[in-house]
C-alpha cells in the first residue's frame, strides 16, 4: 500500500506544478480536477471515505465544472 | 434560561437574516422594522450578559450538553460579553445611519441583500467572540470574511471589484494559514478547543518546540493579514475607501478589531504568557505596532482620496492597538482593549462624517474640503472633533489611550515607544489639521454648485452625534470603561 | 530577477517545514498525540450516545453540529454575495449621481 | 537507510507540505485571477490531506460500526469531520471569487493582476 | 447542445443519480457520505441537466422561488431542530439529552436528529450547487 501511497503523492506534487505551469487555463482546470479526483482516490486508501466521496463530488466535480463555466466566459489564455 | 441568551442572541440574528429573503421586495419597511426589532433585544440581552457575568462570573455554554473534550462550547466571560456588547452597540448605531444612507452606491434592488448580509456579519462577529473552540473560529472566520467582501462588492463599481477581489485572496490566505497553524496545533494536542489545547500546549512545548513555533507563526500571520497589522495592510486602504461609507464605518471600527480579539485570544489563550515571551514574539509585535503607527500615518498624509486617508489612518491607530497588546501585561492589554473602544468610535464618527460630506456634495478629494465647515457644521464639526481624539488632544478619548499606553510603556521598561506616540501625534496633526482649518477658514465658492441633496436626513446626524458625545464621555470620565476593561483583562493570567 | 528570490524563499519555507515535519513521530498509529481520550470516546460511546453506527455523522451533526451549522451559513452567504455581484442591472447604469472626480 | 524510513512513514506530512507551499505559491505569484484561486484551491486541499494524515492509523478501519459490536482500530474520525466542513468552506470561497471574476473581466476587459492595475492608474489620472 | 444521444441518455441517468444521491443523504448515518456528498451528487445532476437542456428548461424545473426557500428551508429546518432541543430541556442541537429517540443502532431510522439535520444539509447543499451554477452561466443580456 506504501508503494502505491508513494506513487499518489509523487503524482499531486506533479499535478500541482502542471497547474502552476500550464498557461492554457482550460487545461489547467481539467489537470485540477484529475488532481482532486487523485487526491480523493489517496483519501480513499487513507480510510476516509466519507471525505473522498465529498471531495469527489465537489471538489472534482462541482468545482471544475464553475471553473469551466468561468473561463468560458472569459479569457482562456494566461498571459 | 439566562444560560440560553447567547445562543438565542445567534439564532435571532440568523432567523432574521434568513427571513428577509422571503419577504417580497415592496416589504421594505418591514425588514426595516424587523430588524431594528431584532438588534434592539439584542442588544438588551448583550447588554444583560455584560451585567451578568461582571456580577456572578463566567458561564460556559456546551451545545448538545457534550463535555468540551468531545463537543462544542461558547464561552461567555467579562471579555466575551463586552466585546459583544461592543459590537451590537456600535453596529445598532450604524445601522441607523446605513438606513438613509443605503443609497450610497447600493442599487435599490440591494438593499434587501445588504441587511442579510449585515446580520450575518453580526452573527459571525458575535459567534467569533463567543466560541470557545479553535475550529469554530475558522468557521465564523470564514463567514465574516465572505460577508465583508460581499459588503465591499454590492456597491456595483469597477473599483469595488478589484478591491473585493484582493480582499477575498488576503482573507483566505490568511484563513487557510490559520487552518494551518490550527492543524499543526490538533496534531500534537489532539484537541480544538482552547483551553483544552492550552494545556496540551504546555506539555508538548518541551518536546516539540519547532512545531509549537511554526503552529504561532501561521497563526499570528494569518490573523495579522485579517486584521492588517502594518507589513500586511495592504488591502485595507482600497477595500475600505471602496466601500459604502456606512459599511467602511462597520469594517475600519468592528471587524477588523474582531480579528484582533481572535489575535488576543490565540496570543494568551492558546500558546499563554511563557510560551510566547519565549519565542519574543511580544517584542516583535511592539516593534511592528510602532513601525505601523509612523508609516501608516505616513502613507495617510501622501492620500488624496479621504477615505483612502482615513483607510491608511486605521493601518496606524491599529498600530497601537497591537503595540498595546505587544506590552503583554494587564496594563498594556487593558489600554489596547480601550483603545479597540476609543478608536471604534473615534472612526465611526469620521467614516461616517464623511460619508454624510459624500451623500450631500460627493467630495472625496482632501483639497475639495474647503469652506464646507460653515455648509455643513454638524458633519464637519463632529469630524473636527474625532480628528482633534485622533490628534489625541486632552479631553477625548485619543487623549486617554496615549496617556495611558505610554504609562504602560514605561511600565514595561520600554519608555522608548513614548517617542513614537508623540510623533504619532505630530504626523496625525498634519494630516487631519489641514482638513479641518482648509473646512472652516478657507472659502471656496465652487463647491456651492455641486450640492446633490438639499438636506443630510436626521437620521444621518443623530448617530454622527450619539458616538461624537460618546468621544468626549469617554474622554472625561474613561473609568466607565476602564471599569469593564479591567474585568475583561482580568480573564488572562499573566 | 525577482522571481528567482522569491521562489527560494518558498524553497526555504518548504524545508523548514520539512524539517520540523520530520522530527515529529510518524506512523504511531493509536499512540500518537491527537489520539486521544477524545477520540476513544468517540469510538466507544458515540453508538450508545447518538444512535447511529457511521462516527462521522454522529461527530458531524451531533457533538459538533454547531460547526455544521455554520458551515451551511457559509453556503446561504455565499449565495447572497454571488447573487449581488452577478445578478443583471436591469435599469441602465447612468442613473443616480454623477461623479466628478 | 534510515532516511529513506523516515521518509516513507512521513511521506503523507510531505507531501502536504510540498503541495502548501506550491498552492501559496500560485497565490502570491501569478497575476492570473484564475490561476490564483485555483492556489488557494491547492492550499485547500493540502491541509485538509494533512490533517487526514494526522488522524490516519496504519491498518485502522473507517469509522464505520459495526451494528454487531464487533471492535476494530478505527481512525481518528475528529480530522475527517473537520475537512468536510472544510471542502464546502472553500468551495464557497472559489465560488464568489469566481464571480467577482466574472464581473471584474467585464468592466476591465482584462483578468490579469498586472493589467488591471495599470488600467486603475490610467483611470486615475 | 442538439445531440439526440447526449439527451437521451441524460434523461436516462439523470434518475439514477438522483435516487444515488436521496440513498447518499438517507443513508449518511449508518454508511460513508451524508449530506454534503449526497447534496453535492444531486446538484450535479441537475446541473448536468443544465448543460444538456440549457438554463431556460432547467430553471423552469427549479425556478428560482424554489431554490429561495430549500435555502433558506434548509438551514431554518436545521435551526428549528436545534431549537426544539432548547425547548426539551437540552441545549441548543441537543440529541439524546434531549430526548430524541434514538432507535435501533444500524437501523434507517436512528440516531434522534441526526437523519433530520442530513437531510436539511442536502437539501441546502443540493439547491446552492445548482444556483450558483446557474447564475454563473446566465449572461448579462437576459
Amino acid at each position: 500500500m506504501i508503494v502505491l501511497n508513494v506513487m499518489i503523492v509523487i503524482f499531486l506534487i506533479v499535478a500541482a506544478l502542471a497547474i502552476e505551469r500550464t498557461k492554457d487555463l482550460l487545461s489547467a482546470v481539467i489537470i485540477f480536477s484529475v488532481y482532486s479526483l487523485m487526491m480523493s482516490v489517496l483519501w480513499l486508501i487513507l480510510k476516509t471515505p466519507d471525505v473522498a466521496l465529498t471531495e469527489a463530488a465537489i471538489g472534482a466535480g462541482v468545482t471544475s465544472i464553475l471553473f469551466i463555466a468561468v473561463i468560458s466566459r472569459t479569457q482562456r489564455y494566461e498571459k | 434560561m439566562i444560560e440560553q441568551l447567547p445562543i438565542i442572541n445567534l439564532i435571532l440574528l440568523l432567523t432574521t437574516a434568513l427571513v428577509i429573503p422571503l419577504f417580497k421586495k415592496q416589504r421594505f419597511m418591514v425588514t426595516l422594522i424587523l430588524s431594528f426589532v431584532v438588534l434592539f433585544i439584542v442588544w438588551l440581552s448583550a447588554l444583560y450578559l455584560l451585567y451578568h457575568v461582571n456580577t456572578t462570573g463566567a458561564f460556559y455554554y456546551r451545545f448538545g450538553g457534550y463535555s468540551p473534550t468531545i463537543g462544542l462550547e461558547l464561552l461567555i466571560n467579562p471579555f466575551s460579553a463586552l466585546f459583544t456588547f461592543f459590537v451590537i452597540t456600535l453596529l445598532m448605531i450604524i445601522f441607523i445611519y446605513s438606513t438613509a444612507d443605503a443609497s450610497d452606491g447600493i442599487h435599490e434592488r440591494e438593499y434587501g441583500r445588504y441587511y442579510i448580509l449585515m446580520f450575518i456579519l453580526l452573527f459571525a462577529m458575535f459567534g467569533i467572540i463567543y466560541t470557545n473552540d479553535l475550529f469554530n473560529t475558522y468557521v465564523f472566520m470564514e463567514i465574516l470574511s465572505i460577508t465583508t467582501c460581499a459588503i465591499i462588492s454590492i456597491k456595483r463599481k469597477k473599483k469595488n471589484y478589484a478591491a473585493a477581489f484582493r480582499y477575498v485572496m488576503l482573507n483566505e490566505m490568511g484563513s487557510l494559514s490559520y487552518l494551518f497553524g490550527v492543524a499543526l496545533l490538533y496534531m500534537v494536542t489532539g484537541y480544538t478547543n482552547i483551553e483544552l489545547v492550552f494545556q496540551g500546549v504546555q506539555d508538548v512545548w518541551v518536546i516539540y518546540p519547532t512545531n509549537i513555533i511554526i503552529a504561532a507563526i501561521f497563526m499570528i500571520v494569518g490573523l495579522g493579514l485579517k486584521a492588517a497589522i502594518f507589513p500586511l495592510h495592504i488591502w485595507l486602504p482600497d477595500a475600505h475607501s471602496a466601500a459604502p461609507s456606512s459599511s467602511s464605518a462597520i469594517l475600519s471600527a468592528i471587524v477588523v478589531k474582531v480579528y484582533l480579539i481572535i489575535l488576543v485570544k490565540v496570543l494568551f489563550s492558546v500558546f499563554g504568557i511563557t510560551i510566547i515571551e519565549a519565542l519574543h514574539i511580544p517584542s516583535l509585535l511592539m516593534v511592528i505596532g510602532a513601525v505601523g503607527i509612523v508609516m501608516g500615518s505616513f502613507f495617510a498624509i501622501a492620500q488624496h482620496d479621504i477615505k483612502r486617508m482615513l483607510g491608511y489612518s486605521s493601518v496606524a491607530q491599529i498600530g497601537y492597538i497591537v503595540l498595546g497588546i505587544g506590552l503583554a501585561s494587564s496594563l498594556g492589554l487593558r489600554i489596547a482593549f480601550y483603545h479597540v473602544f476609543s478608536h471604534g468610535i473615534m472612526k465611526s464618527v469620521l467614516f461616517l462624517s464623511v460619508g454624510a460630506v459624500i451623500y450631500q456634495r460627493n467630495l472625496r478629494k482632501v483639497t475639495a474640503y474647503n469652506g464646507i465647515g460653515y455648509m455643513m457644521p454638524l458633519s464637519i464639526g463632529m469630524f473636527t472633533l474625532a480628528a482633534l481624539g485622533m490628534i489625541g488632544i486632552p479631553l477625548t478619548s485619543g487623549f486617554i489611550s496615549k496617556f495611558n499606553l505610554g504609562i504602560a510603556a514605561l511600565d514595561g521598561g520600554q519608555g522608548i515607544y513614548i517617542i513614537i506616540l508623540v510623533v504619532s501625534g505630530i504626523l496625525n496633526a498634519i494630516y487631519y489639521l489641514p482638513i479641518i482649518i482648509a473646512a472652516f477658514l478657507r472659502e471656496n465658492p465652487e463647491n456651492q454648485i455641486y450640492v446633490s441633496k438639499d438636506k443630510v436626513p436626521l437620521l444621518m446626524i443623530m448617530p454622527i452625534l450619539i458616538l461624537g458625545a460618546f468621544i468626549v464621555i469617554i474622554g472625561v470620565y474613561p473609568a466607565i470603561i476602564f471599569d469593564l476593561v479591567d474585568s475583561a483583562v482580568s480573564t488572562f493570567s499573566f | 530577477m525577482k522571481k528567482p528570490f522569491i521562489m527560494l524563499m518558498f524553497i526555504a519555507l518548504f524545508v523548514v517545514l520539512v524539517i520540523n515535519i520530520m522530527r515529529m513521530p510518524a506512523g504511531l498509529g493509536t499512540d500518537s498525540l491527537s489520539y486521544n481520550d477524545a477520540t476513544e470516546h468517540y469510538i466507544q460511546y458515540s453508538a450508545e450516545e447518538t444512535g447511529v453506527t457511521n462516527i462521522i455523522a454522529a461527530i458531524l451533526t451531533d457533538y459538533r453540529a454547531f460547526d455544521t451549522l455554520g458551515e451551511t451559513i457559509i453556503l446561504f452567504t455565499s449565495i447572497v454575495a454571488v447573487i449581488s455581484v452577478l445578478r443583471p442591472d436591469k435599469k441602465p447604469e447612468n442613473e443616480g449621481r454623477v461623479s466628478h472626480e | 537507510m534510515n532516511l529513506v524510513n523516515d521518509i516513507l512513514a512521513h511521506v503523507n506530512f510531505i507531501g502536504a507540505m510540498a503541495l502548501f507551499v506550491i498552492g501559496l505559491y500560485m497565490v502570491v505569484t501569478h497575476s492570473n485571477l484564475i490561476k490564483r484561486i485555483m492556489g488557494i484551491n491547492i492550499m485547500g486541499t493540502a491541509i485538509f490531506y494533512f490533517f487526514i494524515a494526522v488522524g490516519n492509523v496504519e491498518d485502522g478501519a473507517p469509522p464505520l460500526l459495526d451494528p454487531d459490536g464487533n471492535a476494530l482500530t478505527f481512525i481518528n474520525p475528529l480530522p475527517s469531520v473537520l475537512i468536510l466542513t472544510g471542502i464546502v468552506v472553500v468551495v464557497s470561497i472559489t465560488v464568489y471569487s469566481l464571480s467577482l471574476v466574472v464581473r471584474i473581466y467585464e468592466t476591465y476587459g482584462t483578468i490579469d493582476q498586472k493589467e488591471m492595475a495599470q488600467i486603475e492608474a490610467e483611470d486615475d489620472d | 447542445m442538439n445531440d439526440i444521444i447526449v439527451k437521451s441518455i441524460t434523461r436516462l441517468v439523470i434518475p439514477f443519480l438522483q435516487l444515488y444521491g436521496i440513498y447518499i443523504i438517507l443513508h449518511g448515518h449508518i454508511s460513508p457520505g451524508g449530506g454534503f456528498s449526497g447534496g453535492a451528487l444531486i446538484g450535479s445532476s441537475l446541473i448536468l441537466y443544465t448543460l444538456v437542456f440549457g438554463v431556460d428548461r432547467a430553471q423552469k424545473k427549479f425556478s428560482h422561488r424554489v431554490s429561495e426557500i430549500a435555502e433558506s428551508g434548509g438551514i431554518l429546518l436545521y435551526l428549528f431542530v436545534g431549537a426544539l432541543g432548547i425547548a426539551l430541556t437540552g441545549n441548543f442541537l441537543s440529541n439524546k439529552a434531549a430526548g430524541f429517540p434514538l432507535g435501533e443502532l444500524g437501523s434507517l431510522l436512528s440516531g434522534g436528529i441526526i437523519p433530520v439535520l442530513m437531510i436539511g444539509i442536502g437539501i441546502k447543499v443540493a439547491s446552492t450547487m445548482i444556483t450558483l451554477f446557474h447564475v454563473l452561466i446566465q449572461e448579462e443580456s437576459q
